[in-house]
């Protein structure tokens, strides 16, 4: 390991030291400045990221800090810092403290930025383990309410099978090649005839294993739970970072391997499933974070779809589409966290009027729904007609009609917030929680990430489809 | 290699179904859960290490050592959050946790 | 002439633009100054329109709807055919809109009133002059609006604002078969220039040609009261007697007959249609003559004879016999304002009261009412040497000259309709007139009704003369040939077309003496019914239970009941059903049940979260087994 | 010269721009009011200006023919979607509509709303962005952005100003509307796509695009999803029924831009995109077309007989008069082509106006139930008078606005669906029907019930007689306005 | 011979792990599970992994069984008669379910070209440098798992 190899994963040392400089500090002096130190940490590696060009990529260490990675990395860490921001005051409402959830935050980024730069397939797994294993503990951190326990349960049960098929499935890859790392692998799944059982084999495993992580149908039971019981700002983060390693992981597989048959209809059976199981099974849902736990299925239903439709620019699609995502789920579960005052807002009902009694949030709330219903001027809608583009170029018409139609009835749901934050006027008095500075700040972000992404999508696109030259 | 590799493939995988039915059946008791979670990643391991046999290269061993660690972390992890629950709800039926649902 | 031309247009317009915009905050007699003037200053140019006339003239004022080919630009076009209307309607408009000012002397409405009226004359004279067919259906649509407007003037009665009601829809069935004519020609001929048209008619296959006409025809039926669509105009009645006079009497209602002269080059050439045209003026007169017989409402009564006349007129036309129906049309529009003015002012004088069974001895009491309104009956009923009977006369020489079966049996029918017309026409003047004041004193009067008539303003009845030297002088505009021609077959000659063949002079006197004959022979039954005593038992006759027959034709031959049950009752019906069924019931229904099944397919696939994880671990192996399983299968 | 700047620009955003600045005076409602009309009355004066100066200028460098101005930006490269705005005599004349039915919709809630009222000032405008935009764009990507956004704060102003089942209305507006237009999204990448494929660029552009060769099953399937899009906004019979809810819960502004401009856009876009694309399958839709036009004119007007709200009468008419247009367009005949643009602006006038007046009839009584009016020309003669000009013109007098456009409509589709003209006809009678017994039932007679009943106020008076005279011009010379259509519709129907 | 070995143990692990997953006492299923792993320890071995077959027996088999058990015993659920074992319907899907995947499974292993290659051994030294220089960031990545679950055990057991 020379200095250069050391420089060249510097964003992954940062966030190392960020999390265990935290974690110390945490020793010295509980809970003063965690949130201020993880926030600078994750926007310096963020910034190191977007700014420093490494030499060469260093394959030897099994990490490799290609633009794709480091645009990733880049990417989570600025979400983490949103998270963090959103949370510090939430956290203080609810009475999280320490010093452990800050640092918990920081390894899962870390561990997201090891996933986006593997090119091997043993980092590759550590690094969605040591993410997904952040998150179980990041669910179950709430000790007031017994839900948010709950919830880490049943995501650290089903993690952990999946993380066994994902383990079993690289096993059998590696089987079938003799080599952990993913670009040879992955060549030689489709170089005879109709796939290398083996190496189909284990990527159906792996597939099985990531579908959770995505919250892909039929893997998909524990999103609504996990999303209601946990912290919204948690949320926040599960929904937008930790799915987007996990398409980040498809990502660094899909495109290696090119799409054969064998991979297309599973997928194209698991992106199906998830559009019209996940929009509607929200459809009448009472609760917000329930609601939008379906919806997110349902969303990454179509990240599925541009996936599939790699060869048509779907890969671009789908990378431009975590991004959108991630500015609205934040600006979602963001104005939630910053609404709560007390117990959070389950119910659909507790929004009512809050559009006119908070203006601001439930402003960025309406923006998120309207942005996820993919109306424009929203990133949410050119995200989606990147997707649908994709995937009529690749000729998935009747996937992207399928999804067209359930994208339509989805539009309900969201519509439902809506009206509940301006159509129905607040009963009794208004309890929600005024933002704050930082919580003001990063909706601000998300919302301004939101129409930016809206109206000129074409830098970000033209960038996204770069990595995947 | 002393079997061909399909045998061990073969054990693995058998390995693998106990340790998921073991999952799927035990749904009484999060204890049997997370030991059926153990078995499927000993089988993984088991493939790793055929494999490494197979083809001659250690990653597959550093693959299935690392497995290693990352159960110990995860059942410490699980373990600590059965006791936490433990606590409150006085169960470990892993069914009995379904105040979220809908 | 293109000033006057337009000013005939522009006056009117002018004055209801006037009376619209400041009439409120005008005083009264600035108000109905304005009416008037405006209509007596288009007549003025009618005048010296009419002295300058010498050959058809068109004058474009401005373009209207212009699209590619289809050009209908505000374009008045004068020739003998208008030149002769627009002089009887600004006169007798003017005269009408002087006696309202008497009539209406009363009512607060009255701005609304005059720029209704004025705004009538300029559709009436936009309908006249028009030279594209467009143009001619904006006047023919204008009058429709002006004239709803004016029966249902007195909008406070919901049976008055029915009535407008009913006017309207009636007339706009017409307007729907005028419509497509319209949209036909525009596409047989790429023009909508009535000259035009007329011009390039020959061109068609006779089938076509059948085809317009019989749109035209239905067009007219509306607008003129012909059977079908007559039921509207004796309901019309109900609006103010000055409107009734003028436009369902005089000017409107003959819009039809107009329209069909108009198009006569056209039409024509179409024996079928020509034939369709005469018979249904011959049912039209029969059936208004008899329901005329039935009659107890003056007004109504009227109303019928109008359907009858103009029956004839429409006879006419279908005869070939465009002056002819022409002339009658003129001194129909004298005689019958005439009489609808006198029975304003009977109506005037009997407080409001409007059944002629009620009346009685007005013939002493209102003299200045009573003799024009005998001559306006004369010239009704035909009796020889007035206008009516020369001009009801050259129809009915025009029909039987046509020869053939079908001619012949219209010409028999026109007689007994001219019988019928003397019978009911004087059975209206006895009962109105004959008899004594003092009816009441057998106890038929309600008691509310005074006995003395009200006090007839001197206008009102001042105006009924000229109308009567007119209706009663008629004649000579249009003299049989054997009393040296006549002068508007002359002057209307160029659009006749292939007219009647001229009948010898003594073969017209001979008919002109069976019309003649039966006039008399109707006036005598008449008298022999309704005269001197057995008025009395009449009026007690009717007091009683009416026999069918009578209540038969006094509810029109039932029309009403008839149309309401095939068309109205049906057509609120469906209106229902349509929206609570259809629209709701089933278009929207199904969606929102469609709406509702995904929200419960939804909550099932909700309920597959059950909240017990091991469901979930279930789940999951079962994705793992699905694309292990399809791999495999794709394997092999 | 001010012809250089980017007048298509400012014209899309202007309204934007106004809405921007309402935000500092929040509170202060008066002057948002002033504001709010100031920026529509701005938008009205430079599209008039425009209209006055355009047809004088020359053709514009680049810009396809009978465009008066055009702009062309790059936007989103890679995927060869450009900002381009052109405007020609038809979008010109949506343009002025567009502007006329703002300023329209901004007065007649001067004191209809008296809450939230920036908020809704600030829609409004901002949806006459948006509706400008889609309009005057050129590039489909463009214009489906716009399609869009013009419906958000439609669904805004039914859901908390409206009446009634005001959530259930806006969400069934906006479900239903974008249910058609998701579709047409597909349809529009797959255009992109083919013609993507055959000239080797990929572009969004109209100009280009036309061009596209397409097997018959393709551009058959492509138009039918173009077509559901504009057929539920027009509506065409039968995916009307979004319309009646809707426009009965609007507030009386929201009814107004429904009526005056929403259902436009949907004709507009086939006229501008639809057919223009597939040319083939449109015609071979036509038949499918001109019939549900006619059941929609019939049915329409018959339905709207049986109603007992006379917002929802009048909604129900919106769709028998939308019908002529709809069938002017399936005609496509040079001369129904323009009488259907033309009866665009008739209807968007004389339903706005009908609209307004039930508004404020609903302002001073409360209830827009027929049958708690009566005698109403005796109370208030003002109101009355404008009700039946108005009722008038809706029953297509001529000499008023609506008989223009569908007498045009009407001789222009004879040539093509001679039967279905003759059905039209029919359909003609019945809008007198309802028309007149709505009158009949509010003006004439004698009151009903006591309501509270003033006539109008000088606002109310000046925006009607506005609306009146437009109707009156349109109605007795609207030979300029088919003047400006006459070399679109020409380029369109390929007669020059 | 080794072969021969091989399958015994195979035959042990695969009975042993029958035994442990149904058994009704959790402290008995352990038990069974020691003895499947050190069966599959001995495997490792045998397949040339002495490493991983030394931590297999420390770390399984002595560090996790034993903290199942610990938890076993400190949440008192030691008690056979409270133990319930999973009745039919529990069984039934999940086999089924899981005859499917092995079935699949099977098919597809059976489609694999068997691989020639028969790899050169390797010692303890390849391991090390192998885990050391070219997986280093792995170890890094593990060990800071390790500290977190060690924190997040340490904030769930931490008493409020």
């Amino acid at each position: 390991m020379t200095i250069a190899d050391i420089w060249s994963i510097m964003p992954l040392l940062i966030l190392a030291c960020g999390a265990l400089t935290v974690l110390l500090l945490g020793a010295v002096a509980p809970g003063r400045y965690s949130t201020a130190i993880g926030v600078v940490t994750l926007v310096g590696a963020a910034l190191w990221c977007l700014q420093h060009t490494p030499e060469a990529a260093v394959p030897t260490l099994g990490v490799a800090l290609t633009p794709f990675a480091r645009f990733f990395t880049a990417l989570f860490s600025l979400t983490a810092a949103v998270v963090l921001l959103l949370s510090r005051d939430y956290n203080e409402r609810r009475g999280i403290r320490g010093e452990e959830y800050p640092a918990t935050v920081l390894f899962a980024v870390f561990g997201m930025g090891v996933l986006s730069a593997s090119t091997n397939f043993l980092p590759l797994f550590l690094g969605l383990e040591g993410l997904t294993f952040a998150f179980y503990f990041l669910v179950a951190i709430d000790r007031e309410r017994p839900e948010s326990g709950e919830a880490g349960l049943k995501y650290l049960l089903m993690g952990a099978v999946a993380a066994a098929f994902t383990a079993f499935g690289i096993a059998l890859i590696y089987a079938g090649t003799g080599a952990l790392d993913v670009a040879p692998a992955m060549h030689a799944l489709f170089r005879e005839g109709k796939g290398n059982p083996l190496l189909l084999a284990g990527l159906g495993f792996l597939l099985a294993g990531v579908a959770f992580k995505i919250s892909l149908v039929p893997a998909h039971l524990w999103t609504p739970d996990v999303y209601q019981g946990a912290p919204a700002p948690v949320v926040a983060f599960l929904s937008t970072a930790s799915k987007g390693a996990a398409v980040v992981f498809l990502l660094l597989l899909l495109p290696a391997a090119g799409m054969g048959e064998a991979l297309r209809i599973p997928l194209w059976g698991l992106s199906l499933l998830s559009m019209v199981v996940g929009n509607l099974a929200a459809l009448l849902q009472k609760n917000l974070k329930r609601m939008l736990a379906y919806s997110a299925i349902a969303q990454m239903g179509y990240v599925t779809l541009a996936l599939l439709s790699g060869d048509g620019g779907g890969y671009g699609a789908a990378a431009f589409y975590v991004v959108a995502y991630t500015a609205m789920n934040l600006a979602a579960f963001g104005a939630v966290a910053s609404l709560t005052e007390g117990e959070e807002f389950g119910d659909m009902e507790d929004y009512r009027g809050l559009g006119f009694e908070r203006p601001f949030q439930g402003g960025v709330l309406a923006l998120a729904m309207f942005a996820l219903a993919g109306i424009p001027p929203t990133a949410g809608f050119t995200g989606k007609f990147f997707i649908f583009a994709a995937a009529l170029r690749r000729g998935e018409i009747v996937l992207a009609v399928i999804g067209i139609l359930t994208a339509v009835v989805s539009v309900y749901y969201y519509l439902r917030v809506v009206v509940n934050l301006y159509m129905r006027p607040a009963e009794g008095e208004v309890v929600a929680a005024r933002g704050t500075l930082p919580e003001t700040v990063s909706l601000a972000a998300a919302a301004v990430v939101i129409l930016v992404l809206g109206i000129f999508p074409g830098p970000l696109m033209e960038f996204v489809i770069s990595l995947f030259r | 290699m002393i079997v061909p590799l399909a045998h061990v493939l073969i054990l693995a995988v058998i390995l693998f179904i106990l340790g998921l039915v073991c999952v799927l059946v035990w749904r009484a008791n999060l204890i049997m859960i997370l030991i059926g979670i153990e078995i499927m990643l000993n089988a993984a391991m088991l493939v790793f290490v055929g494999a490494a046999g197979q083809w001659g290269v250690a990653d597959g061993q550093v693959f299935a050592l690392m497995i290693m660690a990352i159960t110990s972390a995860e059942v410490s992890l699980a373990l600590a959050l059965v006791v936490y629950l433990h606590r409150r709800r006085r169960t470990v039926n892993a069914d009995e946790f379904n105040s979220l649902r809908g | 002439m293109n000033t006057y031309l337009s000013l005939i247009l522009l006056f009117p317009l002018a004055g209801a633009i006037v009376n619209a915009l400041f009439g409120r905050r005008l005083p009264r007699r600035v108000v109905e100054g304005i009416a008037c003037g405006v209509v007596w200053g288009a007549f003025v140019c009618t005048l010296l329109a009419f002295v300058d006339y010498r050959a058809p003239v068109r004058v474009e004022l401005f373009s209207w709807l212009a699209a590619f080919d289809l050009r209908a630009p505000v374009t008045l076009y004068l020739d003998p055919l208008s030149l002769v209307m627009v002089p009887m309607i600004t006169f007798v408009c003017g005269l009408i809109h002087v006696y309202s000012v008497a009539y209406m002397a009363g009512d607060e409405g009255y701005v609304r009133f005059f720029f209704l009226l004025n705004l009538f004359v300029f559709a009436m004279l936009t309908l006249v002059l028009a030279e594209n067919l467009p143009l001619l259906y904006l006047g023919w649509e204008g009058v429709g609006f002006c004239s709803y407007a004016l029966i249902g003037f007195w909008y406070r009665e919901e049976k008055n604002a029915t009535a407008g009601r009913k006017a309207f829809i009636v007339t706009r069935v017409g307007d729907v078969a005028l419509g497509v004519a319209v949209v036909w020609m525009f596409r047989l001929f790429e023009s909508l220039s009535i000259v035009e048209i007329n011009r390039m008619g020959s061109i068609l296959p006779a089938g076509v040609v059948t085809g317009l006409g019989l749109l035209l025809l239905v067009g007219a039926m509306g607008k003129s009261a012909q059977v079908p669509l007559m039921v509207w105009l004796p309901d019309a009645m109900a609006g103010p007697t000055p409107v009734s006079a003028l436009i369902h009497a005089a000017t409107m209602v003959t819009a039809g007959v107009y329209l069909l002269a108009r198009m006569y080059p056209l039409i024509g050439a179409s024996t079928v249609a020509t034939a369709a045209i005469a018979v249904t003026g011959g049912a039209t007169a029969f059936y208004a003559a008899t329901c005329a017989l039935a009659q107890r409402d003056l007004k109504r009564a009227l109303a019928y004879s109008t359907i009858s006349q103009i029956g004839y007129m429409v006879l006419g036309v279908g005869a070939g016999a465009i002056a002819a129906a022409t002339f009658h049309l003129l001194v129909h529009a004298f005689f019958k304002a005439l009489l609808f003015l006198g029975a304003g002012c009977v109506i005037a004088a009997m407080h409001h009261e409007q059944d002629i069974f009620k009346m009685g001895g007005l013939g002493k009491q209102l003299p200045l009412t009573f003799w024009p309104f005998l001559a306006g009956a004369a010239c009704l009923a035909g009796l020889p040497l007035t206008g009516g009977f020369f001009s009801k006369d050259s129809i009915l020489a025009a029909v039987w000259q046509k020869g053939g079966a079908l001619y012949g049996g219209l010409y028999l029918l026109g007689l007994l309709t001219a019988l019928l017309t003397s019978v009911y026409t004087f059975r209206m003047i006895y009962l109105v007139f004959g008899g004594n004041a003092d009816a009441g004193a057998h106890g038929m009067r309600p008691e509310r009704t005074p006995s003395a008539p009200a006090k007839v303003p001197a206008v009102m009845e001042a105006i009924l003369l000229p109308l009567a030297l007119l209706g009663l002088c008629g004649g000579i505009l249009n003299l049989p040939a054997y009393l040296g021609g006549g002068w508007l077959d002359r002057f209307l000659a160029p659009l006749a077309g292939q007219g009647a063949a001229e009948a010898t002079a003594s073969f017209e006197l001979l008919l002109q003496a069976i019309a003649g004959v039966l006039a008399l022979a109707g006036l005598a039954i008449a008298h022999y019914r309704y005269g001197g005593k057995r008025r009395q038992e009449r009026i007690a006759a009717a007091a009683g239970p009416m026999p069918g027959a009578v209540a038969f034709f006094l509810n029109g031959w039932r029309f009403d009941d008839l149309y309401r049950t095939i068309f109205i009752r049906p057509y609120e019906a469906l209106a229902r059903i349509l929206w609570e069924r259809v629209d709701e019931g089933v278009i929207d229904d199904s969606l929102d049940r469609l709406a509702s099944s995904l929200g419960k397919t939804g909550e099932g696939i909700g309920n597959w979260t059950t909240g017990r994880v091991s469901v979930y671990l279930l789940s999951l192996a079962a994705g793992l087994a699905l694309i292990i399983a399809y791999l495999a299968w794709f394997v092999f | 010269m001010l012809t250089t700047l980017p007048l298509l620009t400012i014209l899309i955003f202007l309204p934007l721009a106004g809405a921007l600045c309402l935000v500092p005076l929040w509170h202060r409602e008066e002057r948002v009011r002033r504001l709010a009309l100031g920026a529509g009355l701005a938008e009205l004066a430079l599209t008039g200006w425009l209209a006055l100066a355009a047809p004088g200028l020359p053709q514009v460098q680049g810009a396809p023919a009978g465009f008066f101005f055009w702009e062309d930006l790059p936007w989103i490269g890679r995927f060869g979607i450009r900002y381009t705005v052109g405007m020609d005599g038809i979008s010109l004349l949506m343009a002025l509509l567009t502007a006329f039915v703002t300023v329209i919709a901004l007065a007649v809630s001067w004191n209809a709303v008296k809450e939230r009222v920036a908020l809704h000032y600030l829609l409004i405008l901002v949806m006459a962005s948006g509706i400008m935009g889609v309009f005057l764009s050129l590039d489909l990507f463009l214009f489906y952005l716009f399609w869009e956004v013009m419906l958000v704060p439609m669904f805004f102003l039914i859901g908390i100003w409206g009446h009634g089942r005001r959530i259930y209305s806006a969400v069934k507006f906006f479900l239903y509307t974008l249910a058609g237009s998701l579709l047409m999204l597909l349809a529009i990448i797959g255009v992109y796509l083919i013609h993507g494929t055959q000239a080797g660029s990929y572009t969004f552009a109209l100009p280009a695009l036309v061009h596209t060769q397409m097997a018959p099953r393709t551009a058959g399937w492509l138009f039918a999803a173009f077509l559901l899009a504009f057929a539920i906004k027009v509506p065409v019979f039968p995916l009307h029924t979004w319309l009646p809810d809707a426009h009965t819960d609007a507030p009386t502004a929201g009814s107004v831009i429904l009526a005056g401009l929403l259902l436009k856009t949907g004709a507009y876009g086939i006229i501008r995109f639809g057919y223009p694309l597939f040319p083939a399958a449109a015609a071979s839709f036509a038949p499918l077309l001109t019939v549900l036009a006619v059941t929609g004119i019939v049915y329409g007007s018959w339905v709207a007989y049986a109603q007992a709200d006379m917002k929802r009468l009048v909604a129900y008419s919106s769709v028998g008069h939308m019908g002529f247009v709809a069938l002017g367009i399936a005609a496509w005949t040079p001369v129904s082509l323009s009488g259907s643009v033309l009866q665009m602006v008739n209807h968007g006038v004389t339903t706005g106006a009908l609209f307004a007046l039930v508004g404020m009839l609903d302002e001073r009584a409360e209830t827009r139930e027929i049958e708690a009016f009566g005698g109403l020309w005796g109370k208030v003669p003002l109101f009355s008078a404008f009700f039946l000009l108005f009722s008038m013109a809706s029953a297509g007098l001529p000499g008023l606005n609506n008989f223009a456009g569908e007498f045009t409509v009407l001789a222009g589709s004879f040539r093509v669906f001679p039967l279905a003209v003759v059905l039209a006809f029919v359909g003609i009678i019945l809008p007198l029907v309802y028309t007149i017994k709505l009158v009949q039932q509010l003006l004439f007679v004698t009151e009903r019930r006591p309501l509270p009943m003033s006539d109008l106020s000088w606002r109310e008076g000046g925006i009607l007689a506005l609306l009146a005279v437009t109707a009156i011009y349109l109605g007795v010379h609207p030979a300029p306005f088919l003047d400006l259509v006459k070399v679109p519709v020409g380029l369109l129907t390929g007669t020059h | 011979m080794e072969a021969i070995i091989f399958y015994i143990l195979a035959a042990v692990t695969v009975i042993a792990t029958l035994f442990a997953i149904t058994e009704k006492h959790a402290v008995h299923a352990i038990v069974y599970l020691v003895t499947s792993f050190f069966a599959l320890a001995v495997i490792f071995y045998l397949l040339g992994a002495p490493l991983v077959a030394v931590f297999e027996v420390i770390i399984y088999a002595g560090a996790i069984m034993v903290l199942f058990l610990f938890v076993i015993m400190m949440l008192d659920l030691g008690h056979p008669e409270k133990a319930k074992r999973p009745g039919g319907r529990d069984w039934w899907p999940a086999l089924l379910l899981c005859a499917i995947t092995l079935g699949a499974a099977f098919s597809l292993f059976g489609a694999h070209p068997s691989a020639a290659a028969a790899g050169a051994s390797f010692g303890i030294r390849d391991f090390a440098a192998t885990l050391f220089q070219r997986y280093g960031i792995a170890v890094e990545v593990i060990s800071m798992q390790l500290l977190f679950a060690l924190v997040g055990a340490l904030y769930l057991g931490r008493r409020r």
